[in-house]
Formats: structure tokens, C-alpha cells, sequence
């Protein structure tokens, strides 16, 4: 297997796609002649050509209505919003247009467009850095997808473009360039399925999108105390798949959500919510949640460090599920 | 502002008594529908808003007659006569105001959101402008499969101060795209005349701004509406691109049933009723000696006949299953 | 006290602020000429004049924005966004601009700007019927406010009037007419602070907006069963004051959550997660929500019907917790 | 497209040599001050974003001087420049690029987030077009409280194909607000030319669609944007409503420090670069006997120093204490 960056998976997922199939085609702010300001179309333009990589006018309102249109007519149109803090001036047309075309309508027409966008800025300030999963995981009609992984993302776009319903595909700025293994074949990752991404039998640590590299990282070091964290990557926010943390709380008994974004409504509290009413009695301590801190993200490097949550602070939730003293050796059979 | 009946030559085919006669059954058939859904919501039986477009029919019969089948249609919430126009049921399209399931959107819409892929009607949306950017996308779709369809986009006059309408006209203009967008100028948006929230009051000006020709015409003259729309899309097929049609027309009847018409007079409205466009046109047909009083007077039983059958059809039609509640939020879940 | 209407309460706060404080204007569609959508702000026109009631375009960016650039320079801007559903076209200025500029620009300035909005609509179908207020509280920067009661409605309003922040101000269609006990003199109910609208020792009911009266009057169903509910209005949903309703878990051990958004990510999964975090020890069975069904709400009577929550499925939520079968006689001491 | 110095007549003070020279000296000060930006961002000092305006310096210099002190300022993310002229001081600008506590935005902002209320500078702000309806409620302010304040909006020529900018100029029109929108024209919004972006790429066009006079001037001749500016801005303190100015500029470098510059040729910028506006307005002072060489060469030493200065203050500038992590996200929390 190919080891290939998070980048260059989704541009394989893209292109693969398009050569399959000809109704699909990429439109976007900057995706052509600019490159893709994120790299991920680079080299499509010349590829496929102007008709099917368009570069638009900033107006992500009619970029995202205009694939909505051109998805109802049968084509499958794969819009890029540069990233999600952009979509904000969109959210019209996602959740009044592309969620609910196919029920208001009592089913006669559907929108198989694909939004790939791109969370979690860095130094960028307030406005250009937020994780807004949360507005799109809300709402029935949208499926939302968040990969952690090269292998994952193009499976999952691959997915996402093949599907009948509007997907609104969400990378990580801090993601493109981790690489990983990605098959050359062709293979789709199913929408709404999580995923265990390391077998542990202490904790469980449920995440999505970047936080599952850094729970990754975090059961690394838990495991030099003797702790095996179990990672459930969620992969797919709606419609969210329960299964598999389910079963992991059963056998753990112990939880701790990790989000880059805000704790409060946010990705995590949907999760400790549910695994409350679904696994009480399997629970040993409350659902711990590691979130961004409820800030507008500040520029100064110092602060944004202190307000985005990484590994360590994992690690610091885990050992406090597990009701150990940071600093005391370690103690779970 | 006041607009006129202007005198002008008729295409060849406006001198032929059975299309004469068509355009007005329409007209009729859409005033008679219109004035009984009235009623069906004083007794209850239609919820929610209903928007009645009386006063207006001669605009929305105009512009769909000079439609190729496959030519396709979108448009706001106030589309009852462009949906029956369009050649759409008065039963199905009744029985969806009722919320049947016999409904043309299977009681899911209601009266803002009647659509009918059938005959290429794509609703009915109720955010004011959200459905230009829309429609802009269904062209592409033409544009991209080479195919000659024409899309029409309607809205009205309160419409075009939103972002979505600039958006979305100025992508069809750099892109060229098949649409021909039809400003319907009723002069208010809910109770807000138009030189209230308009710093340009001449809609049609507006489409030098994004490179296409804009014309204002007489929406109340059936037959003037059908030439100017036969035109353009005759040319938008020819290749020449978008363009914009503002049509003069008002409501007699208020915003919604729930208007209480502070924001004009009762003079205002019945200077426009004395010059009604439907029995204005019935008028002239009979007095140009297109056709006897009898004969429309027997249209005019007819068309009674269809109204009270759908009226009949809506209220003995089943309410949805209860367990197709969740059936339409995906469409492969 | 006097009697008065919901509807009543928010226009006395509107005329007693303007009155108090010259800064205070109203701006939004329809709310002037019309006599507002809700007829909220009837008669404020006659009183205050154009200057300070001012109807706008449909631009609900430009209106959100506009109350930013105002309350910038030191006015106080009460915006009305006539439907929650439309603040979706602008929720680029209530996030990145409204809840940003405090803290981006390192507390150089402020928006003591209010944003009113309307929730919960009925037959109107899916896009005109949502309760999106779990996007706007999982914003720093925002307070969030829904008012259940007409007391409560008066003395938030002008909490919000006089706050410093921006605040989004819910309120909900189905409550317009509802009436309560409101003092005719000036008081404030303070922002951030829940309220325990009923007492009881069985069960914890949590709720906003209209589902505090749902939820109140599944409390004299359940009284009736020798069951007592205590009903804790959260009145704010940012910042989420969690004081009163730990403690009422504290002494009930049993909690339901109702609201009329959707389960999944809404407010009830935030309320969820912090009780089992905080009152994890006091839990003696899991946390319940009753909330609206995961779909585009359907016109259609029926469905909507079956789709909405009522106090019938809180007290079935209830009996739930308290592990009593349903139709068999109330075992609670 | 090009744009030629041209022969126009100068303003009475526009021969005043301190005039001439202190213009200069603002323009100098911006280039040098950016060039040294770009190297601190090579060498790590400064993150995220980096936009330079370098070429646009006779643009921005040329705005600001006319304007009045209480006059105020609100631009988008390319904004050092203007923040320079405007008077804000180099040293706590660019700690504020560095992120340090003593930046304008106590390092809260960033390069795209600089602001300065005793400068009547409202910032810098990064959401394209989201601005703009921000303006026009500043602009509100001044018509509400009698004030003569005017209000000048910057913005991009990518930006007028947002929603945001259209619904702002809508309504500045329409009530005729004090506020003079300039479109900064560098011919390119990231790696998109205009006339790919823009159906009508003459921008000053676009004013007549919202009633106002738009006009397109030379934007690398200083003294014409001045006197433009001047002009335009008495005749608004004067009442007579809103206006566009175009301004024709161009950015030698890159859209922001990461730009690869694929879309635009190195012929193009070169035949730009070769008419500087800094030097050869220099040169046009210095032939014109206005000022020798060695007084224009002192200016430039001073400048250097100046820049030096503030360099060396941002770098020695401690980081915000992490203790303010949450001072800004409420006013009253
Ligand atoms: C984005 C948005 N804002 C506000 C509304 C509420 N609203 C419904 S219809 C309407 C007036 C629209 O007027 P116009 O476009 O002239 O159409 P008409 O009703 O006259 O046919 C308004 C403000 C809405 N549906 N969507
Ligand atoms: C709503 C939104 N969409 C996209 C972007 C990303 N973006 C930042 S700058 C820019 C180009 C803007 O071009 P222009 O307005 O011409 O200003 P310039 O950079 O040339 O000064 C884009 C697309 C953004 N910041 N906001
Ligand atoms: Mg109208
Ligand atoms: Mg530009």
C-alpha cells in the first residue's frame, strides 16, 4: 500500500471520481488557476479542464445553491467552500435548500452534491478558525463526515460522492499534510459507520476529525503508565453511529470525548448524552468531554496553544475518569 | 406607478381563437382555484400561509404558455397559477394545500411548496430569493450536458434587495447561462412598497449590472407576457444568455390570509381590480369577436366544475400515513 | 399585576426602553407600515415615527449587520429577523461579526445590539417551522436568551436592551398569545439565570421557550398520578445556568429534558451531558429527551402533529425515568 | 487593463511642499513597513495569514488623508497600509502581527484584525463583503444622532460579488446614508481575475443598480485619490448621499505570503512594478523642484528607523498574559 498524504488522498479520491464518472465536477473559490488554496484540486484544471474544475466568484450563497440546482438536474456536483467559517454566509442554502429539497417535496427529487470544506485554522483569528461541525451535525437531511485519516478521507469522499443525499465533507487544515496508508484500488469507506482505531480495554476515547491523531497520540502515552485507551474515531457526525462506542463503554466503562470544537453544544455532548441513555449502568464515572475553550480564538500564539486542546489534555481526562492522581503511578488491572 | 394595457401587435398565433381561448381558461381556472382556496382556509381546511397571486394571473399564464415541456420551472412561494398554468392538477395541487396525501408534494409542502418533476416544476420555495442561486445551477446543468432546455426562475419584486439574487445573477452572467429570470413587480414585498426597499425601483436597470439585458413589460397583458417571454427564451435556447424580465402586475388580494392591508388604500386596490386582467382579456376576446359570450361563458362553467372537483378530490383524499413520517429525510438513509 | 399577553409584554419592554433610552431604534422587515408579522411591534410606528421603527429590504445581512456598525458607535439596535429560518442567510454577521468583535479587536469595542427572532412555526412546513436555537448557543461571545412566560418575556427583553452584549432573543409563535401575571413596572429578569417554575420532589422536568408550558402541564397530568414534577426553565441558553437544575436533581435523582429542536445536537444533549458530569452520583436513572422528530417538519396535519412534542410524550419521558409501566398505578413515595 | 498617471491639476495644497512630502512619507513608511512584515514572517515571527498591499500605497495613503479625525474607517483583512496613514502608531501594529500584548488588538487580531477606536479605524476584517453591511449601520449612526461623521468602507474587487455587498448598498441607498464605499481594484480576488469573477468588471458601474454615482479613478496616482476622495467625501458630510469610488490599483505581491502565484504572469507584474507609485511619485516631487534629493533621501532614512523601531518593539513586546484568555469574550459577562 501507497503511504500518501491526507492531501493527496483526496485529490486521488477526486480524480478517481471524476474519470468514473462524468456528471461529476468541482467548483469553487480559487480551485483552478490558483490552485486550490489548500492544494487539494492542484492539477485537476490542467487535467479535466475548465468545464469541470470552475473557479467562481466569491459567493459561496450561489456556489453552494448553484450545486444544489445542478445536483437536481442529475449532475454531481462537488463544491468546495474554502473553509467552514465561509459557509456561515451559506448556511441558507445548506439547511433550507440541500437538506430539505428531497422531503419537502415528498421525495420526488434529491441532491447528490458533495460540500468539502475545511475546519480548524491556526493563527488565523476568530472569524478563521472556528470548528462549526456541530451547526451542520445538527440538522436532518445533511449526512456530515469528518475523516481523521489519509485512508478514511478518500474512502469517505469517494463515498460521499457516490451518495444520493447532500454530504457536507469536513477536512482539517492540520490534516493535509499527515500521511498514511491508502490503497490504490479503488474502495469506499461507508458513511455513518465509526470506526475503532485502537483496541483498548482501560478507557475509551471518542473523537472525530484531527482529535483522533492526538487521542491516538495520547493512548501512546497512557500506555507507557500501563493505560490502554481504546480510540473510537466517529468519522461520520450524522448520521452518528453509536455501535461502536456502545460497545466499547461496555467493555471499558470509562469515557472521555475529545473536539476541537466548543464544549458547549457541541460534537461531544450529543455523544456523552447518548451513551448516558444508552450504557448507565455500564458507566464507572461520568463522561468526561476535552474541548476548545469557549473563545473566540485568539492570534496570539500563546493563547490560541493554551485554547485548543491536545494530547495532554487527553491524557489528562483519562486519567481523571480513571480516578488517578496525575503524577501517582498508574493503578488499573 | 401604474401600469397600462398597451396596444400592440399580436404574433400570428394570438389570433387564433382556440389558443385565445386556452389563455383564458387558464387565466379563469387560476382565479376561480385561487378564490375557493381562499374559502378552504376560512373553513380550516388549509393551514399555515397562503399567498393568492389574484390580480396576477395574466403574468403567470403569459409566461408559461411559450414553455417547452422540458423547459423547466422555479419559483417563490406565491405559485399556485404558474403551477396550474404549468399544466400541474387542480386536484393534486389543491389536495396538497389540504396536506393529502394525494398532493402533488405528498402533503409534505404544503401551498408554498407545490412542485411536480413530472412536468419539470421545481416548487415553490418559501426563502425569499434562496431558490435564484438554484435555478442558476439547473441551467448549468444545461449548459454542462449541452442540452437546449431553458430554465425559467421566478421571484418577486422584494426578492432582489437579497444577497442570493445578486449572487446568483451575477454567476449567470459570467457563466452565461441558459435563464431567463422573471421579476414579478406587485409593487410590495409583504407591506413594503418597493421604493421603500428599493434604492432603484426599475428592477428590470438592475440587469446591467451583471451584463444582460432587462426589460420591463406589462405583466397584466396576457398576450404581451407571451410574446416577451417567447422571445426571450427563444434566444437564451439560440445561445445569447441569461436575461431579465420585470413584469408589472399587482395583487388584489393581500400578502397572505393573515394580512391586515394596513400599508394601502382601498382605493389603490380598486383601481387595479377595475382593470382585472382576466375579464379584461374576456372582454376583449368577446368584443374582438374571437369568440362568442356563450362560449366563454361555457368556459366559464367548466372551469367551475374542475374547481369544485378538486376541492371534492382534496377533501376526500387520505391524510399521509403515519409511518411515512421518516420516509423522505434521506434517499438512500 | 395585570393579565397580559406575551405578545403584549415584549411590546411594553420595546415602548418602556425606547421611552427610557433615546439610543434604542427598532429595525426590520415588515415591522413598521405592516404592523409586524407577529404584530409585535403594532403601533410603535404611530408612537416612535420612522426614525425609530424602521422598515427594511429583505437583506436580512445587511439588517444584522447594520444593528453591528450601529451598536458600534454606541446605539442601541433592537433587529427584528422575522423567523429564526431567515437568520440562517445572515448567520455569518450574528457569528463572525456580531460574537467576534469584542474579543478580535482585543475589547476596543462592544455591540450592545439585540437581535430578536420566532421560533416553532405550524403548517408551514420544513423550511418555516425550525428551532435552530442550538447553532446560535454553541457561540461564544452570544447570549441567547428564550422566554416561556410573558413575565419573563417583558423582563429578559429589557435585560437584553441594556446588556452589553449581543444577544439573540428567542421567542416562539405558539406563545404570542399565551398569558401571564407582568408587572406594569420597570424590572429586569437577569440574563444567565434558570428558573424553577414548579416544584416537585419525583422527577426533574428541563425545558425552554414553549416547552416549559408543555412541560407544566405535564406536571398536573403526573399530579394527578400522585407524581411530582419539578420544571426548571432554563430561560437562558447562553450562558447556560446548570445551578438549578443540578440541584433539583439532587433532590429528584430523575431527569427529562424537552425541546422543541431536534434530539440529536440540540440543546437537551448539552443539559444531558453536564448533569451526568456534575450530578453523576445523584443519577438514579438515565437522563431522558423528549424532543421533535429527526425529519423536515411536514405540513400535513398528521404528520406534523405526530413529529412535534407535547406533554403527553414528557409524562410517558417521565414515567419512563421513573421506571413505571405505563397505565399501571403510580408507585412513588 | 491598465492604469496610466494622468495629467490632472492639483488642489491648491496639493503645491504645498510639507503636503507633498508628508505623503511620500506615508507611502514610504508603508512599503518599507510591509517589506520588513514579509521578513519577519520568513523568519517565523509572524503567522497565519500575511497580506500585503505593497503597490497599493498611493490607494491607501491617498483615502486617508482627506478624511477628518472623527471621521471613521472600516476595511477588510489588506489593511496595514491604511492603519499606517490612518495614524496608527508602527510599533504597536506590528506587535500586533507578532501577536504580542501590545499590539492595536492586544494581539487578539493579527495582521488581518487591526483596529483602532481612538483612531476611528474599526478594523480590518477577514470574512470577504462582511464588512461592508457593518458600514452601513456606522453610517446609520451618524444620520440617527445628527452627527457629520462620514464613514469610509474599503473593500476588494472580489468582494463585490458577495450578498453582503450588494444587500449593503441596497440599503445605504435607500436611506441615503453617509458612508463613501471604496472598491480597492488590484484587478485580482486571490488567484481569480476580475473578468472571470465578474459579470460587469467596470465596478463603478455597479453604483447606478443602488442610485448613487460610482466613479473609477486612477488608484496609484496619490494626489488624484486624494483629490477624488476629498471631493466625494465634502459632497457626502454635505448630505448628498452615498457614493462609489473604483480605485484601479495593483499588488505586486502575492495574494498573502503563501500565494504560489500560478495565475498571473511575471511579465504582468513586472510592467506594474516598473510604474511604482512610491518612487515615482519620489521621482515626480523631486523633478518637479518641490523637494531635492537629499530631503527625500532623509525621509527615507527616517523611515527605516521608524520601522526598525517598531520591529524591535514588537519583538520585545511580551505575549498576552494567559490569565486574559477570557477578559474579551463578554463586555458584561
Ligand atoms: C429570507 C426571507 N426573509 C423574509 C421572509 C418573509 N417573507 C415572506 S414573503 C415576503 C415578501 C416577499 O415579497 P416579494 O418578493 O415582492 O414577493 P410577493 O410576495 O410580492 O409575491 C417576506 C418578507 C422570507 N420568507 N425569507
Ligand atoms: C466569505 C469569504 N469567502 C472567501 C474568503 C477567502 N478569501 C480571502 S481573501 C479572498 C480574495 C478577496 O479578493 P479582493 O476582495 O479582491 O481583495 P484583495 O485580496 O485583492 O485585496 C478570498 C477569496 C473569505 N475570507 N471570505
Ligand atoms: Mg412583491
Ligand atoms: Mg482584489
Amino acid at each position: 500500500m501507497a503511504q500518501m498524504t491526507y492531501r493527496d488522498a483526496l485529490r486521488q479520491a477526486l480524480r478517481e471520481e471524476m474519470l468514473r464518472d462524468e456528471r461529476v465536477f468541482l467548483m469553487g473559490e480559487d480551485i483552478g488557476a490558483y490552485g486550490g488554496s489548500y492544494a487539494v484540486t492542484k492539477g485537476l484544471l490542467d487535467e479535466f479542464g475548465e468545464k469541470r474544475v470552475r473557479d467562481t466568484p466569491i459567493s459561496e450563497t450561489a456556489i453552494i445553491g448553484a450545486g444544489v440546482g445542478a445536483a437536481m438536474m442529475g449532475l454531481r456536483p462537488v463544491v468546495e467552500i474554502m473553509t467552514i467559517n465561509f459557509m456561515l454566509v451559506a448556511l441558507d442554502q445548506v439547511i433550507n435548500n440541500a437538506a430539505k429539497m428531497h422531503a419537502m417535496f415528498g421525495g420526488q427529487f434529491n441532491v447528490p452534491m458533495v460540500i468539502r470544506t475545511v475546519g480548524g485554522g491556526r493563527r488565523l483569528a476568530a472569524t478563521h478558525s472556528q470548528n462549526l461541525e456541530p451547526l451542520l451535525a445538527h440538522i436532518p437531511g445533511l449526512k456530515v463526515v469528518a475523516p481523521a485519516t489519509p485512508y478514511d478521507a478518500k474512502g469517505l469522499l469517494k463515498a460521499s460522492i457516490r451518495d444520493e443525499d447532500p454530504v457536507v465533507f469536513i477536512e482539517h487544515s492540520l490534516l493535509f499534510s499527515t500521511k498514511g496508508d491508502v490503497p490504490e484500488d479503488d474502495y469506499v469507506v461507508p458513511i455513518g459507520v465509526s470506526d475503532i482505531k485502537r483496541r483498548g480495554r482501560d478507557v475509551t476515547i471518542v473523537a472525530h476529525s484531527r482529535m483522533t491523531v492526538e487521542a491516538l497520540a495520547a493512548a501512546e502515552k497512557l500506555a507507557q503508565q500501563g493505560i490502554e485507551a481504546e480510540v473510537v474515531d466517529l468519522r461520520t457526525l450524522r448520521p452518528l453511529d453509536m455501535g461502536p462506542v456502545l460497545d466499547s463503554v461496555a467493555r471499558t466503562n470509562r469515557v472521555v470525548i475529545a473536539g476541537e470544537d466548543w464544549k458547549s453544544f457541541g460534537i461531544g455532548a450529543e455523544v456523552a448524552a447518548r451513551i448516558q441513555e444508552e450504557a448507565f449502568d455500564y458507566l464507572d464515572a461520568p463522561v468526561l468531554r476535552v474541548n476548545q475553550a469557549e473563545v473566540p480564538l485568539p492570534y496570539a500564539a500563546n493563547l490560541e496553544k493554551l485554547a485548543i486542546p491536545d494530547r495532554d489534555d487527553i491524557v489528562k481526562a483519562c486519567l481523571e475518569v480513571l480516578h488517578i492522581q496525575i503524577g501517582s503511578p498508574a493503578a488499573v488491572s | 406607478m401604474s401600469v397600462e394595457r398597451q396596444e400592440r401587435t399580436l404574433l400570428p398565433h394570438q389570433k387564433n381563437k382556440e389558443h385565445l381561448l386556452d389563455l383564458y381558461r387558464k387565466m379563469f381556472l387560476i382565479r376561480r382555484f385561487e378564490e375557493r382556496a381562499g374559502q378552504e382556509y376560512m373553513r380550516g381546511k388549509i393551514a399555515g400561509f397562503l399567498h393568492l397571486a389574484i390580480g396576477e394571473e395574466a403574468a403567470n399564464v403569459g409566461m408559461m404558455v411559450p414553455l417547452r415541456p422540458d423547459d423547466d420551472v422555479i419559483s417563490h412561494y406565491r405559485s399556485h397559477g404558474q403551477a396550474l398554468a404549468r399544466g400541474l392538477e387542480p386536484g393534486p395541487v389543491m389536495a396538497e394545500l389540504f396536506g393529502r396525501a394525494t398532493g402533488v408534494s405528498k402533503g409534505q409542502g404544503g401551498s408554498m411548496h407545490l412542485a411536480s418533476k413530472e412536468h419539470h416544476f421545481w416548487g415553490g420555495h418559501a426563502i425569499v430569493g434562496g431558490h435564484i442561486p438554484v435555478a442558476v445551477g439547473m441551467a448549468l446543468a444545461h449548459q454542462y450536458t449541452g442540452s437546449d432546455r431553458v430554465v425559467v426562475c421566478i421571484f418577486g419584486d422584494g426578492s432582489v434587495n437579497t444577497g442570493a439574487f445578486h449572487e446568483a445573477m451575477n454567476l449567470a452572467g459570467v457563466w452565461r447561462l441558459p435563464v431567463l429570470f422573471i421579476a414579478s413587480n406587485n409593487l410590495y414585498g409583504m407591506g413594503t412598497a418597493i421604493d421603500r426597499s428599493s434604492a432603484v425601483t426599475e428592477i428590470y436597470k438592475r440587469a446591467a449590472a451583471y451584463n444582460m439585458p432587462g426589460k420591463r413589460i406589462n405583466g397584466n397583458d396576457v398576450l404581451e407576457v407571451e410574446a416577451e417571454v417567447r422571445d426571450a427564451v427563444e434566444r437564451i435556447r439560440a445561445g445569447e444568455g441569461p436575461r431579465l424580465i420585470e413584469a408589472m402586475t399587482y395583487r388584489f388580494s393581500g400578502h397572505s390570509l393573515a394580512d391586515p392591508e394596513l400599508y394601502r388604500s382601498k382605493e389603490e386596490v380598486a383601481e387595479w381590480r377595475a382593470r382585472d386582467p382576466v375579464f379584461s382579456f374576456r372582454d376583449w376576446v368577446v368584443a374582438q369577436g374571437f369568440a362568442t359570450e356563450d362560449e366563454v361563458s361555457a368556459i366559464d362553467a367548466e372551469v367551475e366544475q374542475i374547481v369544485e372537483d378538486a376541492v371534492r378530490f382534496a377533501e376526500e383524499s387520505p391524510e399521509p400515513d403515519p409511518s411515512t413520517l421518516y420516509d423522505y429525510v434521506y434517499s438512500n438513509p
